[in-house]
């Protein structure tokens, strides 16, 4: 069955599908979630079951309309179940990134003013304890792993809540469906906060229209059925898992299975074979530095047939995935190559069974993408943002271009402002921004247009180009323009670098933080015989600030080539002696850059990097999760850059 | 990251042991150690702390050339004793070369007696016998426990004999360095002090270099000069003792201490603050 | 390389339990027994001649010794019991086999006639069992390996058993299953095969199980095993009768199907060596081993034997029976250095890398 | 602490002047004390003290020479371990009695034999009672190892494992048998710090959630004054000190026999 | 590494599949197989008798160019007197080239194998000398033939010459017999006919087992020493032989006293024995040692061309020259099938024909040049043995001496043996034996 049943039409509102799923598809299963040794199978009669006695018991606990409900864990089912059970309701659930510490979840309780929080466990249970210290507001603690909790006082377990929910359901038959009748499409459905990369996080409402109307226009040109298969691993409060996981879950019937734990997510990924994928950027890279690096372990053979066969693939695999003609000789190989290793390399990675994969959030690498493509997986890219309820472009199917974040889905218009800006308009645009009318009316306009902060613009065949964040552009002191992203995206399409940090605005020239990657300089190393103790000893080598000072040239080398960003080359560099983090800060927890956090705390290197100086005394603070703080120093290097000369003959596009 | 400013290296210019981006991998199939260097100087205690199944009997292992026995093999990497390569040589080779191992869970010949167990060490010197009255002396010297139990057999004298007994085997080689896999294992507190204690004075007495690998970071931290730490395969983190000590990730994870005293067994948290190795 | 395991995610501990969880191998062991029943078929109606060869003279002894591998390694390889006994064993299930088969006449079935020899070989398998419980190890092998000369005497004396054959050797023939005539050797190897298959299932099952859970518990560490509650007297017991039983079966099959007449001599100690080096270098405590291992001590010196008439080579044929010794003691001893752990774990390494391929690790 | 409240004071075994010889040794002299139902008793003393001696006298596997042991009220002279395992005493080993050539499951599984009951013929045939019987008891197994956070290990042979992941197995299999009495011998020799926080936090849960009473020898003093209930001292078979932790600690002749200055 | 072995392996498994395909031969030749042993405990005894066979099959080919112009294409298997090994070489052998037309087993072990299948197969086994006693009875067992004699004949020839030694066989009362021999079928043959015989004459009968291959005897002869029989009758092969004289002498037992079959007959038999040998007693399968006729043609178109299987010394030892006579009844069947069948390779149907109609007479001998090697030979529909003469020789420290006159079995006492024995076997497999008054 497909979306355009009539069913779905009268079901507006998530508790009101999940209803319909248990009628239409009862003994098909929804969630899946690895444990005791096996996967775990719920169907959705059984998620409507338990779902509803979680909502009823929510209610004996007096959750009621316009509650807020603190998700915070790991993906689970039922935290998964929990959110439509508060939007039974006419709650709102709000996911918490499970990796955040106690303050920043301290704030967003605050601002949401919730009074009933779920967690998964006592990690959470903890933080959550110390935030009820705090804020005043927060009353009820429901906790799903009861494991260590026992000597906790005033906790409710999920059971506990889902028994008192039988009870009330048995004294007050008819009290929840009138509860569930109640919602309507236009009620706000869930809120997310994004940290953003400055300031405050912002808690987007969105309504259950937006999320269902972007949800199934995504899926319907997509095709996704109640035979697809999901793995949901990133986190729930992150708008991607949300409408993926939860929101496409619910409308196309898709099986949305939960890992083990996040240590176990590529087995789990591999056993699972997903039919539907979703990996931001870094995640991509990281397969591949490791598919890489467990290849030159291998025998001179298989490294060969590797590397050949890897050849053909980048030629002819995009080709043969788009439907373009290829030779019948390439097309032989291609086959072959498959057999030996493009079949195996998807079994390992688990994407053998994959049909839509989609990437987004940052810029991808040419290289990466290909990579996936030429494999024969339907790598493509998407635009959006939590604003717009995540979908605003797609690649088309069998019209991927590398350098396009693809064309508008169906409803979603798409204007570029006379500064470069790119603005959208569609189903999914937020409802507001929870308290912040100043920045709602900043963000959206009165007819519905939103900022999207990008700057961009789209090309003849109405393909999306992404330029970079509009308020991070700026031009170095000679006018030159400087697009950081641009720049740092470029870095880290090397596997070596992990992270880079580009500065320039209103410089004289551009300079660069490098965060390395351990695991690939580590191999490097070993292969090198270059020997290193620790991350910090490492990213201290002369022979790995040589390594980077290749990548940094190279990237210069490219920069040349574009009249308008030859100015803009990396003229020196270091290396930091500590991972970027979000714990410190220094990223958000989607692991973006916070550009002038960082920019804050590391003045004194950025004095350095501009003073001409060689090495410069590195000491800073670290936070630990449980608030202590411990000490990082040493020296750090800075290495200089020769620029590139403008390419003497340039290439006519 | 190397907490200290000083790293071994520059403490003797060329360390008596040195291992350089070891990887092993057991049965082929299983990277047990992913790039691990250390050094051990002349005349030092070096410690290797880390989890069980971190790599340190494997390490150690990997120096003692006893690996193969176990199926695991060195696919890259060197180990440098005294400047020369020793990781192609026999284990029988590297102890005429003074350096010897002392297995973890002890190996001693149960039924032979304590000073059968100590004369089977001094086969590597042939049969100079007033050169192995010597030895014997020194090992009576260094533990005179073993000199009241020299006639017992072995398998029935008490766990810290039977460890002592090892080590005192050890030395009948006269070896320049030991590698000392677990010497507090199963011993009771008291035991261990003592062991630690003529470790110690081996070390500064007779200039024995040490590599030990221990899970009593406490004990382990109070009696080496320098240590490593093993996460997974790999060196996370490396300093002086001292400054080990003081890390904070080294602190909670290690020595078991939460802000101001040590942290009860009783009230230990089902998570773990992520270690940052920093 | 072929393992394609991605989307092979299990539901229910009945799957993950499965003898062959992953797919490929499900299929590959399926179209293995298929063919294995259906491909000699053909090649019988194709090549006559051939196919007799490969009947009797390859499949049919290859099949009864992987059974006979199968049950000692039950003993041996599962439950630790060492066992020079196997030949007398072997002999145990021929004899009782052919007294029931020769004065039975009602029930000549071989299928009956088989069980009954499995059965009386399970039973003095119990009986030469009681030592193992005092007795480890060497001193184990000793005592069973007086069972093998003693089992050997008594069918050599006990003239009743060979029904007074002037020579001590008997001879059977005409042989029905569920009054189907086997007379040709495909229906001698098919009946074989059956057998084999179906005994193997059943082996896998026990192993699999609580029953081979409570073996590999005293072959591992008797002590612990008594300490969590095994008795091991009952489970040494049970080891030594489904191990007898197995090897009684093989044994009457060896003699019905294989030599149709046979002599004490048949079953003598060599038996007993040959099988237990088939588990030793198939490997202890597999099942495929045993199978492996058959194959390798039932097949390299056939295949020795001829290479040189392959290779255009002309040799006299004491020269090639030396080399033949020669190169498979030499066989036997690298493939024991290269892999002590038998050609069952070279199969599990090849079957690693394939799955991890094109990873090495 | 919510631990304490099971700790009825009921005393579940009882040792009464045991002495126990090997040859003309004396491993154990005139040895009493006793485990109350539901509470942690750590046994502790030097090393060749006689404390796993005491543990073997428990489950039957020596047969001590004098003295009375009373389990559940019932007086026993002579009992072999599988009995004691049929009542319900499960331990652990110092130098780890798992069996190695079989997986964690497999080790695990094995401490519910006592529980399964189906026959050679059904076990062969896989069918039915036997498959059903299994995955029941998988299912339970199963719960052990999510509880004791083995799962990655689960299809690994155990004699691959390191050492302090085979302890914890081997607690597994203890725990499997759903004993009333659990015998922990060295359960955190050769852990580190983290390990041993496991560890202890598995031993307290264990005697919360089940109710499990456990007597354990342990070394690390840290561990056995912060968790056990009781602690008996033993040096050179001999009882010295019998008391709750800070009782034993102040004794005299415990610091002098096994504690030492430091620590 | 480890791949290369392993790809060893399977290569090794997967070529053994392939044993069947030989090579294709010519179409006028006549595939022989020949299961011999010249490796394991056996060997002595086992070379000699292939070298045999292999010179006379050569010399058919050279001087006469084949049998009638069928040339003959003989192939070795190494049995090693393994009877699985060899009914391996058979199973192997036997669909080669012409196919085989027969097969001689050298072994009682290989030969009661084959019997089961020779019916089915439809090949003749020759166990000439040896193999299953009431298988000379055609009628039973039509596709076996023991040629020139069994063991029941062979123990009749040495009880007569006992019997006649002591004065008649009536004087055989009260005498104690032993019979060491080899714990095979091969070995306890002759106890049904001993046995019998010693009911009949009232003598006392031991048979007394020895575990192959029969170098261990101290115990047996031990037994022997403590019971002072009067006689000892040994059935041994290869070592055994060697080992029974040396532990004879040892345990003072009188070489004289010992009569072997004609398998412990031979120069490897005595010569390890040295002195202790003398004295020695053995039947002879009809011939002895030595050179005849025939040996000259086998110099001239064998040894001389150097086509020899052996030194020219070795020819003509007891052995060898009973492997030519092997080879020779083997061609000679093939002849007289030729004649019904025409000149070409014959099947194993037609050369049970022609075995069943062998007979040579006296001048057929003489004319192959055999005369004083064997005597005429008949074989018929119910007499597959075809002869059952023997003598008996002596080792006098350097050679073999014939000591007695002929001998022929007794087929008073044989053959009702042999009908019962049949009977028995018959019913047991469940055969209708054919009417041999039927057939020509």
């Amino acid at each position: 069955m497909r979306l355009e049943t009539t069913a779905a039409a009268t079901a507006e509102t998530f508790p009101q599908i999940l209803a319909r799923n248990a009628r239409q598809w009862g003994d098909l299963p929804a969630y899946r979630e690895k444990d005791y040794g096996i996967w775990q199978t719920h169907t959705w009669r059984q998620v409507h079951d338990q779902t509803r006695a979680f909502a009823a018991g929510l209610a004996s606990l007096g959750f009621g309309r316009g509650d807020k409900l603190i998700i915070v864990g790991d993906n689970r089912p039922r935290l998964y179940w929990a959110m439509n059970a508060a939007q039974m309701l006419g709650g709102i659930p709000v996911p918490v990134y499970q990796d955040s510490v106690a303050a920043e979840m301290a704030y967003v309780v605050e601002h949401a003013e919730a009074r009933f929080a779920l967690a998964e466990d006592q990690e959470q249970i903890d933080k959550l304890l110390e935030i009820r210290a705090q804020v005043s507001g927060l009353r009820t603690l429901i906790y799903e792993d009861g494991r260590g909790l026992g000597g906790y006082d005033g906790l409710l377990s999920y059971d506990q809540v889902q028994q008192n929910g039988r009870a009330l359901m048995a004294a007050k038959p008819d009290f929840l469906d009138t509860e569930i009748a109640k919602g309507k499409g236009s009620d706000s459905s869930v809120m997310l906060y994004t940290s953003g990369t400055t300031g405050r996080p912002k808690g987007v409402v969105l309504t259950y229209d937006n999320l269902r109307r972007s949800a199934e226009n995504a899926a319907r040109i997509e095709g996704l059925g109640e035979r697809d298969e999901l793995l949901c691993y990133l986190p729930m409060a992150w708008v991607g898992d949300h409408i993926f996981s939860y929101a496409q879950g619910l409308i196309t019937g898709l099986t949305v299975n939960c890992p083990e734990s996040a240590a176990t997510v590529q087995t789990d990924l591999r056993e699972i074979g997903p039919t539907y994928y979703f990996a931001p950027p870094r995640i991509l890279e990281n397969i591949i530095t490791n598919v890489m690096i467990r290849m030159e372990d291998a025998g001179a053979l298989k490294r060969w047939m590797f590397r050949a066969f890897m050849a053909l693939a980048r030629r002819v695999g995009g080709d043969l995935l788009d439907g373009r003609p290829v030779g019948l000789a390439d097309r032989l190989l291609y086959r072959l190559g498959d057999l030996l290793v493009y079949g195996p390399l998807k079994n390992t990675l688990g994407l053998s069974r994959v049909r839509i994969a989609y990437t987004a959030g940052e810029a991808v690498g040419p290289d990466i993408f290909n990579f996936y493509r030429s494999l024969g997986i339907n790598m493509k890219q998407l635009y959006g943002q939590t604003e717009a309820s995540v979908f605003v472009t797609i690649h088309p199917n069998r019209d991927v271009r590398l350098d396009t974040v693809g064309k508008t889905v169906p409803d979603v218009e798409l204007r570029i402002a006379d500064n470069g800006e790119v603005l959208f308009r569609g189903p999914g645009v937020f409802h507001e921004y929870y308290k912040n009318p100043e920045a709602t009316a900043e963000t959206k306009t009165a007819d519905g247009w939103v900022h999207s902060g990008d700057a961009g613009y789209v090309d003849d065949d109405g393909h999306l180009h992404i330029i970079d964040r509009a308020k991070d552009v700026g031009r170095l002191t000679d006018g030159t323009l400087f697009a950081p992203k641009f720049i740092e995206n470029k870095l880290k399409f090397f596997p070596h670098i992990n992270e880079a940090v580009a500065f320039g605005d209103t410089r004289d020239f551009v300079t660069a933080f490098i965060n390395i990657d351990l695991t690939a300089v580590g191999n490097w190393a070993e292969r090198h015989d270059v020997a290193y103790a620790s991350y910090q000893e490492l990213a201290g080598k002369k022979e790995v600030y040589d390594l980077i000072a290749d990548a940094v040239a190279q990237v210069n080398r490219d920069l040349a080539h574009d009249p308008r960003m030859e100015g803009a080359q990396v003229q020196r560099f270091l290396i930091l002696p500590k991972l970027l983090d979000a714990d410190d800060g220094e990223l958000t927890r989607t692991r973006k850059v916070r550009r002038g956090f960082i920019a804050e705390r590391y003045a004194a290197l950025i004095a350095a990097l501009y003073g001409g100086r060689t090495t410069v005394h590195f000491r800073t603070e670290v936070t630990f999760e449980d608030g202590r703080k411990g000490m990082v120093e040493g020296d750090v290097a800075i290495r200089d850059m020769d620029t590139a000369r403008p390419a003497p003959a340039r290439r006519a596009a | 990251m190397t907490v200290a400013q000083a790293s071994p290296a520059a403490d003797a210019a060329t360390p008596i042991l040195a291992v350089s981006n070891v990887e092993v991998i057991y049965n082929h199939v299983i990277l047990v150690l992913k790039g691990v260097s250390l050094q051990v100087p002349d005349g030092g205690i070096v410690a290797l702390l880390g989890a069980n199944g971190a790599g340190k009997s494997t390490t150690l292992k990997t120096i003692s050339c006893l690996l193969r026995a176990e199926r695991g093999d060195v696919t890259k990497g060197t180990v440098t004793y005294r400047g020369e390569r020793v990781d192609q040589l026999t284990p029988n080779e590297l102890v005429r070369r003074g350096v010897i191992q002392v297995m973890e869970g002890r190996h001693c010949f149960g039924h032979l007696t304590v000073e059968e167990n100590l004369l089977t060490g001094a086969f590597i010197h042939g049969n100079n016998r007033r050169q192995t009255a010597e030895d014997l002396e020194k090992v009576y010297h260094y533990f005179p426990r073993l000199r009241q139990r020299r006639a017992s057999q072995a398998g029935y004298t008490s766990g810290g004999e039977q460890q002592m007994t090892a080590i005192g085997r050890a030395l009948m080689s006269r070896p320049r360095t030991i590698l000392l896999d677990e010497p507090s294992m199963g011993l009771a507190p008291q035991l261990v002090e003592e062991i630690f204690e003529i470790v110690q004075r081996l070390n500064t007495e007779q200039g024995v270099s040490i590599l030990l690998a221990e899970q009593n970071t406490n004990v382990a931290l109070k009696f080496a000069h320098y240590g490593y730490i093993l996460e997974n395969g790999r060196v996370v983190l490396d300093g002086d003792a001292a400054a080990l000590r003081e890390n904070e990730d080294v602190k909670e994870f290690y020595l078991g201490m939460a802000g101001e005293g040590r942290r009860s067994f009783k009230d230990v948290k089902h998570y773990r603050r992520r270690k940052r190795w920093l | 390389m072929l393992y394609r395991e991605a989307g092979q995610f299990k539901t229910s501990y009945s799957a993950d339990q499965a003898i062959f969880p992953i797919l490929q191998d499900r299929l590959f062991v399926i179209a293995l027994i298929v063919l294995a029943f259906l491909a000699p078929v053909a090649l019988a109606a194709a090549a006559p001649g051939l196919a007799q060869y490969l009947f009797t003279e390859i499949l049919i002894p290859f099949l009864v010794f992987s059974l006979a591998a199968v049950g000692l390694n039950i003993l041996v390889g599962y439950c630790g019991q060492v066992s020079l006994g196997t030949g007398g064993f072997m002999a145990v299930g021929a004899y009782a086999a052919y007294n029931l088969w020769l004065r039975v006449p009602l029930v000549n079935d071989l299928i009956i006639v088989f069980l009954f020899g499995g059965l009386m070989a399970a039973a003095v398998g119990i009986l030469f069992g009681l030592p193992s419980l005092r007795i480890k190890g060497f001193y184990l092998a000793v005592a069973t390996l007086a069972a093998q000369f003693f089992l050997d005497w008594i069918v050599a004396r006990v003239k009743w058993l060979t029904n007074y054959s002037s020579s001590g050797s008997v001879a059977v023939g005409n042989l029905t299953v569920l009054g189907i005539p086997i007379d040709t050797p495909m229906a001698r190897y098919l009946v074989i095969l059956a057998v084999v298959v179906v005994l193997t299932l059943v082996a896998k099952n026990l192993v699999r199980g609580h029953i081979g859970r409570s073996w590999m518990a005293i072959r591992d560490m008797d002590i612990a095993a008594e300490i969590i509650g095994f008795r091991p007297l009952r489970t040494k017991l049970l080891a030594f009768a489904v191990s007898s039983f197995y090897v009684g079966v093989a044994g009457a099959m060896y003699g019905f199907l294989r030599l149709g007449a046979w002599e004490p001599l048949a079953f003598d100690i060599n038996r007993s060596f040959a099988i237990l080096f088939m588990v030793i270098i198939g490997g202890l405590g597999s099942i495929l081993g045993s199978f492996l291992g058959a194959a390798f001590i039932v097949l390299t010196p056939i295949m020795l034997n001829q290479l040189p008439g392959w290779l255009g080579l002309h040799m006299s044929t004491a020269l090639i029976s030396h080399l033949e010794f020669m190169i498979f003691g030499v066989m036997i001893v690298f493939f024991l250095i290269v892999e002590p752990h038998g050609l069952a774990r070279l199969w599990a390494i090849a079957k690693e890398k394939l799955r991890l391929w094109p990873f090495p690790h | 602490m919510a631990r304490a409240a099971h700790a009825t004071g009921e005393v579940l075994l009882s040792l009464e002047n045991i002495s126990l010889r090997f040859g003309g040794v004396k491993a154990l002299t005139d040895i009493s004390f006793d485990i109350r139902k539901g509470e942690i008793r750590a046994i502790i003393g030097p090393n060749g003290a006689g404390k796993s001696s005491m543990l073997n006298c428990i489950n039957g596997f020596y047969h001590p020479q004098e003295g009375r042991i009373t389990y559940k009220g019932v007086t026993r002279r002579q009992m072999r371990p599988h009995q004691a395992a049929e009542q319900g005493i499960a331990r652990t080993f110092q130098n780890i009695a798992l069996f190695k050539g079989m997986s964690t499951l497999d080790n695990i599984m094995t401490g519910r034999n006592l529980r399964m009951k189906t026959g050679l013929l059904a076990q062969a045939l896989h069918w039915g009672p036997a498959q059903r019987e299994e995955n029941e008891h998988r299912a339970f197994v199963e719960r052990i190892i999510d509880f004791l956070e083995i799962q990655h290990i689960r299809k690994v042979p155990v004699g691959r494992l390191p050492y302090g992941l085979q302890k914890r197995v081997e607690l597994g299999r203890a725990l499997a048998a759903e004993p009333e009495l659990l015998l922990l011998d060295e359960p955190m020799a050769g852990m580190n710090l983290e390990e041993k926080q496991d560890m202890c936090r598995f031993v307290l849960d264990v005697n919360d959630q089940f109710g499990t009473t456990i007597c354990l020898i342990e070394h690390d003093m840290g561990v056995v004054m912060d968790i056990s209930d009781r602690v008996v001292v033993l040096d050179y078979g001999k009882k010295i000190g019998d008391g709750t932790p800070d009782e034993v600690k102040a004794s005299p002749d415990v610091i002098a026999a096994y504690l030492g200055t430091s620590h | 590494m480890r791949w290369g072995k392993l790809a060893f392996v399977g290569a090794a498994l997967a070529a053994s599949g392939l044993t069947f395909a030989g090579p294709a031969s010519a179409q006028n030749e006549q595939f022989i197989p020949g299961l011999v042993y010249r490796t394991g405990a056996y060997a002595p005894n086992g070379i000699p008798w292939a070298n045999g066979v292999a010179d006379y099959y050569n010399l058919i080919n050279e001087r006469d160019g084949g049998i009638n112009g069928v040339k003959i294409l003989y192939e070795e298997c190494e049995t090693a007197y393994a009877t699985d090994r060899g009914v391996e070489c058979y199973e192997r052998l036997k669909g080669k080239g012409s196919g085989a037309p027969f097969v001689n087993p050298l072994s009682t072990g290989i030969t009661f194998a084959l019997i089961e299948k020779a019916p089915v197969d439809k090949i003749p086994v020759i166990s000439m000398g040896y193999g299953r006693s009431e298988s000379r009875d055609g009628s039973v067992f039509p596709w076996v033939f023991p040629l020139l004699g069994t063991y029941w004949s062979a123990a009749d020839i040495i009880v007569q010459h006992i019997a006649k030694k002591e004065g008649g066989l009536d004087k055989l009362k009260g005498k104690k017999i032993v019979l060491v021999y080899h714990d095979s079928p091969y070995g306890k043959e002759p106890i049904a006919l001993l046995t019998e015989r010693a009911k009949m004459h009232g003598f006392e009968f031991t048979p007394l087992p020895v575990t192959h291959p029969g170098v261990e005897q101290k115990a047996t002869w031990l037994q022997i020493r403590q019971s002072r029989p009067d006689y000892v009758l040994l059935w041994g092969w290869g070592v055994m032989n060697s080992t029974a004289i040396k532990e004879a002498a040892a345990v003072g037992f009188p070489r004289e006293k010992m009569y072997g079959v004609w398998w412990s007959g031979a120069e490897p038999d005595v010569r390890p024995a040295e002195d202790g040998a003398k004295g020695y007693n053995a039947a002879m399968l009809q011939h002895g040692a030595g050179k005849f006729a025939i040996h000259d043609d086998i110099k001239k178109f064998v040894y001389d061309k150097g086509k020899g299987a052996t030194k020219w010394d070795e020819v003509g030892e007891v052995l060898y020259n009973r492997g030519m006579i092997n080879a020779m009844l083997n061609i000679e069947a093939l002849r007289i099938a030729q004649k019904k069948f025409g000149n070409k390779p014959m099947t194993g149907e037609q050369a049970r024909w022609g075995l069943e109609n062998l007979t040579l007479t006296a001048e057929d001998v003489k004319r192959l040049g055999f005369e004083g090697l064997i005597r005429p030979i008949k074989v018929s529909c119910a007499d597959h043995e075809g002869t059952r003469a023997g003598r008996i020789q002596q080792w006098d420290g350097k050679e073999w001496k014939v000591v007695s006159d002929w001998y022929e079995s007794d087929d008073k006492v044989l053959k009702p043996m042999v009908e019962a024995a049949a009977k028995k076997y018959a019913e047991e497999k469940k055969i209708t034996p054919r009417d041999c008054s039927k057939e020509n």
